[in-house]
């Protein structure tokens, strides 16, 4: 066979000569020892090349066991250790200790299970040493080759950054500021408060949203730790976990926001004197001045100029009544975007979620007939400071005597989501309720299965039986207004089949309320992208994970927050974020993060710029350089499994600790001497 | 006194051979055997490969003429895929083409047949090489026939990728097309070409021509053979290397029969002896009858000679003109003196590089559409191109995926093998007598052979390699009389 | 100042490196100057005896291209490395098993049936085949044998350089012969081109998109590929990535897809393994239909990844096509001695 | 030549079928560390017996795969090769696993052209909780390379005359420490 003209990883370093290898066999008790001729072993190990000390002991962990290693080390009869006896999984820590105590890297040290992978799953006494054999020469050939290697750590950066200024954003933010530290906490919209701040009740307690989210947010404006950005996003994220340097855009909001002291004067006094464009804060369902404020308590409160609507921006023609009416000269029309660049230790992403699009399942009207209205809109119906002022009216001013709310609209439905939003049996259960309350109206709730599993949720399901709301098992074929009878003439037929009663029936109502499931937001896959964190089949953010890691990611520092990790409710989101601000601190207060051995390297001499390796990378760690043509890999950010290495088609790309000539090595020891 | 004679190997030609001479107990040569002791089985590893990877692969079968095998290959794919390339395509190719004759027949006449002349078949060893050639001619003109060949490998280089197994060849087409400022050169190169064979025309009128004894020996029986001729003619039946039918003509010069390229398997026999790797071809119209000339033996010829045989002129003029001085220097055609190959080479040496000076100055030639993609599922292909050394068949047959199941090649030497035979066992017999002979004795044997330009790595597809010439002589017994090392 | 004695010499190729050695065009002269040919079979008329009659180690080095079938080349290669200083096997034939060395996926007896009984054009009658030994009337004629299986030069001999290329690049030969001339050869077991992959010197690395992934291969015949851009990123199977560099790119120069020529880079010992590795990379698709389905498209991977190597791969050829030879055989084979200790590590230059 | 040396030219090989010595097929099997090889040490606190006939080379994760491993193996002794990762959509990594079957696919294709039957070469997915399914993999790849027989490989060494440098280091063989 060819081999190779030369291999430069491979040549081991010998700053005290060539590898002389002391390789320890552990009798484990009886646990090895009793299969396995451990004597065999030993004088087997001593015959192979470069093994100056063959040994055996009782227990190599135990402390007499580690001595001998650091003793012949420190005598100078060998360099490079191999420890034969259980799992490296098991051990392998404590024998990379003892070799450094001995005086040299710990990584001169390799382990060969002969328990785990010998003694304990092999029957026969001769096969059985005769493995041990293999492995330990396989490990020996693979140690010689070995690199001098240094632990590494890197210092972590104190502040941290929050993005997303929801509920989840809030508390983790807030949290964190608590701490001690600083948090940048960033939010697309010109508010904190997110999908919360739209909600009148919060389920299962009945708790009037605003009262409970308002103070958080104004902490958050308050806190002295926090800089709040809002209006804002991150354009990207560079860096690796501790240091972190992450650039925010400014969007004009065309008020500027220091001298904004929010007392709506502008507002009052704009030309138009109603509102005229659709509310997106109220899901369109009222109008707004092209400056506005999205609900009284929005935080910062500081209005917004919308330049698609405002008449000074679409025509130059406008006497300007709002900057008239500011006493603070708080205008600013000529106002540009703005970029902020900051360097944070810690990451905790809080995007959040969008509501599936009614539009999407056409079965169900919406769109089509003016009564079919979403969950979100009947929210806003239903909010104090909503449209209607908390009436749940109809668009043409009437009240509704009979409303149906249909659940899984989008949700448990192959054709959209497959999975449970897991809010929506409760928050339509809230929504029968307060219509039921305001209204009077009889409500109808369809529904596949009930989901109450939480902690007061069965309870609350069992009062809202109680108050008389029909619920109806079965999912709904269609909303048409289609009369049969005189009785459905002028309303909303909703048909659907009761599977308690086996029967398809038609129920006539006024209002439709689609109870739409959680969605990841539009531009999760643009976000996981500048975090560099990956995404489910569903498209929610993917944790570590989903037992033992469910707040942290697979880039360390990045941590997740509610809703964008999967459909939960507020309590979930609450303590999420509190777990994922925990974590994040835990990294920052240590100050330091220790840094993988095994991570990959790039031979800039042999690298061809063919940038196969830099797209395989699954953590982003390996850049381009496009002035030299070269890849190299961020050793910070290398996480160690060598994709990269196994596709390099030039050997450029190296692992330590596993060479290709390390590899070889050990394969042709395992295959060679027994 | 009998023996036996071993010239192994034949030295200046591409690829591998030996010659077995038997004397008998009168001194004379009893039977020549010309063995060709190798073989590298591409039709067998053939099987399973990418039939587009065909033209690039068998191009290996022989690094001297691998553009005559990637051509044939191509035009394979073409009948393979069933696809017409577009006509910019074909002009490219056979442009490129022309190229590669031209510098192919160069490299022949100056470096390897070349210098028997030139120097002389006596001269010392280390004279007849074309440093021999450069020392005859002088170093300028040397550097003429170094700057040609530099200039033409140049286009070669630039339109198909590699000189040296190109890359350009794709069914339906090429890969590249050719750039403005590619054909200026191309026209440039053919205008260098054309009064580089017009002065290697005169260097053969002068050195061989005029030098009497030359004419004797090329003229002589012992490199004369009347067989049948085959090579590939355009409509009006004049020289064509890319594209044609093939034509055969007797050994009286008629028209024996012209055939389609698809129709090989009709016409075209392999025989196969024990004793030699390499296969003979014959025209199953006449049949084998063994190693013999004359109208009743299938045996024929391929290459220059046989090229010109089968024509009825060349289709440009300074080569129509040289092929009228040679068919009249000859007493018209066919003409059967073996050696007669040199000239004929010179004739189409002119020929290819005035076409392929036409071709480039065809507008078209630049055209952009290059390709045809192929749609339909890939069968069967067969394709011919006159290679340097003659005729040159490949026959593809594919699975729907197009992967070769079959191959079968035939070479252009292989064309030429029975008669190469018999030109080497009468030239021996000729010269041959008795086992004492020495080295320029046996030069002139080889030349018998050299005059082909045969390639026997082509050939057999065979892993060419050289050897010493020792003659080995030996007694009937088989016992080693006495060895000659040719020092 | 006496020149250095060179030796060229062919086993089994087809004479493109010959004729890449012609291809210095006018250089040639200028190495004529520079060093003494004392041997060139295709192109002077000095014979074997000529080189058997110098000192061992007289000659400075001996280019030999061509992988290795026969005895008569086994002996000849042999002759060569006791007469030169340095053995530089020329091309990749030599250096890798080349094209040819795909016969190593065949058998002997299959290559004599498909040649001398199968194929269409040949005569029926009465089946002969070529023997290594013939009685004909005026006495015995032999052939050599056709050895099973193609060999590398350094499966036979000892070799201390190669030069890379299908054929050799002219400058990388003319580069060789004076670093010869100069005394400035590198260290043993070189490679005397650039040890980097073709990408670095690819006009067109520039348009490889940093994340490329692919949703199928095309062959070469089902596109037109556009002639600026990365032509794996159109989906063609270039090995550009994971060849030598030092040819310029020419084929992709030509719009055709790197088949590898110049083998592998000096940290890979197989370079098929490792080409198909870099490919197959870059198959989009992840769960196993769409892989298998992407693996599919690449119908001839052995013709694909080991067009010029397979002699010189790790498995040599299709295993158990000789029939029952074992592995262990291998240690008793003919010009193999086993290696000392350490043997990997001195194998793959690993040793201090 | 060094005392190890001779030693490993006269160790027993046991793939030569003998005589007296049935076929005993040597598996290599390459594992990441973080499902397969943790599997592996779930059989072995399990106490499950399996053919001792593979011998397991960690990985960090299945992406590492370099096929030359693989022919490497075969090439220096194994008649067949098991590779082990996380199951699809668990890799430690994210997509190591997706690239190890990207990896393996085609270089199954190639060996099946190479004359090496798809049983000898096997790619699984073996989560850390699946000690049984190790167990039972390790035991079927042995079972069927047997079927199979040994790997008839014939692979020509590179020649190399140098004299290897360095002597071998003194060595000690100690007893159990007291």
């Amino acid at each position: 066979m060819r081999e190779p003209e030369r291999d430069r990883a491979s040549r081991p370093p010998s700053p005290n000569g060539g590898p002389r290898i002391g390789v320890y066999v552990c009798h484990c008790g009886l646990n090895i020892a009793g299969k396995v001729d451990v004597q065999a072993v030993v004088d087997f190990a001593a015959t192979l090349p470069n093994v100056a000390v063959a040994r055996d002991y009782r227990f190599m962990c135990s402390d007499p066991g580690q001595d001998l290693i650091e003793q012949d080390l420190r005598d100078g009869l060998i360099n490079r250790v191999v420890v034969a006896s259980c799992s490296p999984l098991m051990h392998e820590a404590t024998f990379r200790r003892a070799t450094a105590e001995g005086g040299t890297s710990p990584f001169h040290f390799q382990m060969a299970s002969i328990r785990e992978h010998v003694s304990w799953v092999t029957a026969d006494a001769d096969e059985a040493t005769e493995k041990a054999k293999a492995l330990v020469a396989g490990a020996v050939r693979r140690v010689a080759l070995h690199e001098y290697l240094e632990p590494r750590q890197a210092s972590v950066n104190a502040d941290v950054m929050v993005v997303g200024g929801g509920i989840a954003g809030i508390h983790a933010a807030l949290t964190m500021a608590d701490a001690g530290k600083h948090v940048f906490l960033v939010e697309r919209e010109s508010t904190i408060g997110g999908h919360m701040a739209k909600f009148d009740k919060t389920f299962p307690t009945l708790d009037c949203a605003a009262c409970i989210l308002t103070p958080k947010m104004s902490q958050v404006r308050s806190h002295p730790n926090i800089t709040l950005w809002t209006y804002s996003d991150v354009v990207s994220v560079e860096g690796y976990t501790g240091d972190f340097t992450v650039r925010v855009r400014h969007r004009p909001r065309y008020v500027i926001e220091e001298l904004c002291t929010g007392c709506f004067e502008c507002i009052e006094k704009c030309i138009h004197k109603q509102g005229k464009f659709d509310d997106e804060f109220n899901e369109g369902l009222g109008k707004r001045k092209p400056i506005y404020i999205p609900f009284p308590q929005a935080t910062p409160s500081v209005v917004v100029v919308d330049p698609e609507t405002c008449i000074w921006f679409k025509t130059g023609k406008c006497p300007q009544t709002c900057v008239e009416a500011c006493e603070r000269d708080a205008f600013d029309f000529e106002q540009q975007e703005t970029f902020d660049e900051v360097k944070v230790g810690a990451i905790v992403l809080a995007t959040g979620f969008k509501t599936f699009d009614a539009a999407r399942a056409p079965e169900y009207g919406y769109g089509t007939y003016p009564n079919v209205y979403t969950s979100l809109e009947v929210e806003r119906l239903l909010n104090a400071a909503g449209p209607t002022g908390g009436e749940p009216i109809l668009r043409d001013g009437t009240r509704p005597r009979s409303v149906g709310i249909i659940h899984c609209v989008g949700s448990r439905d192959e054709r959209y989501n497959a999975y449970c939003s897991r809010v929506c049996c409760m928050y339509s259960l809230k929504l029968a309720h307060l219509v039921k309350e305001r209204t009077g109206a009889e409500v109808y709730e369809f529904y596949i299965d009930m989901r109450a599993a939480g902690k007061g949720y069965e309870e609350f399901y069992d009062e809202i039986l109680k108050e008389g709301t029909h619920l109806i098992r079965g999912r709904v074929a269609e909303v048409t207004d289609e009369a049969i009878s005189p009785e459905e003439e002028g309303r909303l037929v909703i048909r659907a089949e009761d599977t308690l009663m086996g029967v398809v029936r038609r129920i006539p109502v006024d209002m439709v309320v689609l109870a739409v499931g959680l969605e990841p937001q539009s531009d999760a896959q643009e976000v996981r992208r500048l975090f560099n964190i990956s995404c489910g089949g569903e498209g929610f953010f993917t944790e570590r994970h989903p037992k033992l890691a469910p707040v942290s990611t697979f880039t360390d520092g990045v941590f997740l927050a509610g809703a964008c990790q999967g459909p939960k409710d507020i309590p979930d989101t609450v303590a999420q974020a509190g777990a994922a601000a925990a974590e994040a601190l835990a990294m920052v207060d240590r100050g330091y993060v220790m840094l993988e051995a095994n991570t990959a390297f790039i031979d800039e001499a042999a690298c061809s710029g063919c940038k196969t390796c830099v797209g395989l990378c699954p953590f982003g760690a390996i850049a381009f350089d496009e002035e030299r043509k070269k890849a190299a890999v961020n050793e910070v950010v290398c996480k160690g499994c060598g994709i990269c290495v196994g596709a390099c088609p030039s050997g450029a790309a190296q692992q330590h600790l596993f060479t290709d000539a390390q590899i070889f090595a050990e394969i042709e020891g395992v295959l060679e001497y027994v | 006194m009998s023996g036996e004679i071993l010239i192994d190997p034949i030295t200046r030609l591409e690829g591998h051979g030996r010659i077995h001479i038997f004397v008998n107990d009168e001194g004379a040569v009893d039977r020549v055997y010309l063995q060709i002791p190798e073989l590298r089985g591409f039709e067998k590893f053939a099987q399973g490969r990418r039939a587009e990877d065909m033209p690039q692969i068998t191009s290996r079968i022989c690094g001297v003429c691998p553009m005559a095998h990637h051509m044939a290959g191509t035009k394979t794919l073409d009948d393979l895929y069933h696809v017409d390339p577009p006509p910019a395509a074909t002009k490219i190719r056979e442009m490129v083409y022309d190229a590669f004759m031209i510098e192919d027949h160069a490299l022949h006449f100056f470096f390897l047949g070349g210098p028997d002349f030139v120097v002389g078949p006596t001269a010392p060893k280390a004279q007849r090489n074309i440093l021999g050639v450069i020392g005859k001619v002088g170093l300028e003109i040397g550097k003429e026939v170094i700057g040609l060949r530099k200039e033409i490998r140049g286009l070669m280089n630039e339109a198909a990728g590699k000189a040296i197994h190109p890359v350009f060849g794709l069914p339906g087409g090429v890969s590249k097309q050719v750039s403005p400022e590619l054909r200026d050169r191309f026209v440039a190169g053919a205008a260098h070409a054309v009064e580089f064979g017009r002065f290697s025309l005169q260097l053969f009128r002068d050195v061989v021509l005029s030098n009497q004894a030359y004419m004797d020996l090329v003229l002589s029986d012992a490199y004369t053979h009347r067989t049948y001729y085959m090579g590939l003619v355009d409509e009006g039946n004049r020289t064509n290397f890319y594209d044609g039918r093939l034509r055969v003509v007797g050994p009286d010069g008629t028209e024996l029969l012209t055939f389609a390229a698809n129709e090989y398997l009709d016409h075209v026999g392999e025989h196969v002896e024990p004793w030699s790797y390499i296969k003979f071809c014959f025209l199953k119209d006449i049949g084998w009858t063994g190693f013999e000339d004359g109208p009743d033996s299938g045996v024929y010829a391929v290459a220059p000679l046989a090229r010109l045989n089968v024509s009825e002129g060349m289709s440009t003029p300074v080569a129509q003109e040289a092929y009228e001085e040679f068919s009249s220097t000859f007493g018209g055609r066919p003409v059967h003196h073996t050696l007669a190959t040199h000239w004929a080479r010179l004739v189409e040496l002119v020929n290819a590089a005035e076409r392929m000076g036409e071709l480039a100055a065809d507008p078209e030639i630049t055209s952009p559409e290059i390709r045809t993609i192929p749609t339909e599922t890939p069968t069967e292909g067969i394709g011919v191109v006159e290679a340097p050394r003659g005729t040159l068949f490949h026959h593809y047959r594919t699975d729907e995926r197009g992967l070769i199941t079959s191959a079968n090649l035939i070479v252009a030497t292989q064309n030429n093998a029975a008669r190469i035979a018999l030109s080497v066992d009468k030239a021996a017999k000729a010269l041959v007598h008795g086992t004492d002979v020495d080295e320029g004795l046996l030069n002139e044997v080889e030349m018998a052979f050299r005059a082909y330009d045969p390639c026997f790595g082509c050939a057999t597809h065979a892993l060419p390699g050289e050897m010493p010439l020792i003659v080995e002589i030996r007694d009937p017994r088989g016992e080693l009389v006495r060895e000659i090392r040719r020092d | 100042m006496s020149r250095p004695k060179v030796a060229f010499y062919w086993c089994a190729s087809c004479g493109g490196c010959e004729e890449a050695v012609v291809d210095l065009n006018e250089a040639i002269l200028d190495v004529v100057e520079a060093v003494d040919i004392a041997f060139w079979p295709v192109a002077m008329d000095f014979k074997v005896s000529d080189v058997e009659a110098l000192a061992d180690g007289e000659l400075a080095a001996a280019f030999v291209n061509g992988a290795v079938r026969t005895s008569e080349q086994r002996e000849m290669a042999e002759l060569l490395r006791r007469k030169a200083g340095a053995v530089v096997a020329f091309g990749a034939c030599a250096w890798l098993g080349g094209i040819p060395g795909l016969a190593n996926l065949s058998t002997r007896e299959s290559i004599l049936q498909q040649v001398y009984r199968d194929l269409p054009s040949v005569q029926d009658g009465d089946g002969a085949t070529p023997h290594e030994e013939v009685e004909v009337p005026e006495g015995r004629l032999h052939l050599p044998r056709f050895d099973d299986d193609v060999r590398t030069l350094d499966q036979v001999i000892d070799v201390d350089y190669y030069l890379p290329g299908c054929p050799p690049p002219p400058e990388l030969i003319a580069k060789a012969v004076t670093a010869l001339v100069e005394g400035t050869l590198p260290e043993k077991g070189s490679v005397l081109a650039p040890d980097v992959a073709l990408c670095a010197e690819c006009p067109r690395v520039d348009s490889k998109p940093e994340d490329l992934k692919l949703q199928r291969f095309h062959r070469p015949y089902e596109i037109v590929a556009d002639p600026e851009r990365c032509l794996l990123a159109q989906g063609l199977v270039c090995l550009g990535p994971a060849t030598r560099a030092g040819c310029g790119a020419v084929c992709v120069a030509a719009n055709m897809p790197c088949t590898g020529c110049m083998g592998p880079t000096g940290r890979v010992i197989d370079h098929g393994a490792k080409a198909l590795s870099a490919i197959a990379s870059l198959i989009e698709p992840r769960e196993p239909k769409g892989v298998a389905g992407l693996a599919e498209e690449l119908v001839d991977p052995v013709g694909t990844f080991y067009r010029y190597s397979l002699p010189a791969s790790l498995l040599h050829g299709r295993v158990g096509r000789n029939g029952g030879r074992s592995r262990t055989e291998r240690d008793g084979e003919e010009g193999a001695p086993a290696t000392a200790e350490p043997a990997g590590a001195a194998r793959r230059g690993g040793s201090a | 030549m060094s005392e190890a040396a001779r030693i490993q030219t006269d160790a027993p090989d046991r793939a030569r079928p003998t005589a007296e010595r049935a076929f005993e097929p040597k598996i290599v099997a390459f594992f990441c560390n973080w499902c397969t090889y943790t599997a592996a040490d779930l059989a072995g606190i399990s106490r499950m017996q399996y053919a001792p006939n593979v011998r397991v080379i960690r990985l960090m994760c299945s992406g590492r795969l370099d096929p030359q491993f693989v022919l490497a193996a075969l090439r220096d002794g194994a008649d067949g090769v098991l590779i082990g990762g996380c199951h699809p959509g668990d890799c430690h990594y994210q997509e190591g696993n997706d690239n190890a079957l990207r990896r393996f696919e085609v270089l199954r294709r190639m060996l099946r052209d190479l004359g090496i039957e798809d049983e000898r070469v096997r790619l699984e997915w073996i989560s850390a909780a699946e000690g049984d399914k190790v167990q039972k993999v390790c035991d079927e790849i042995t079972e069927q390379v047997r079927a199979l027989g040994p790997l008839r490989l014939s692979v020509p060494r590179r020649v190399e005359t140098d004299e290897t440098p360095g002597a071998p280091a003194p060595r000690l063989v100690g007893q159990e420490a007291r």
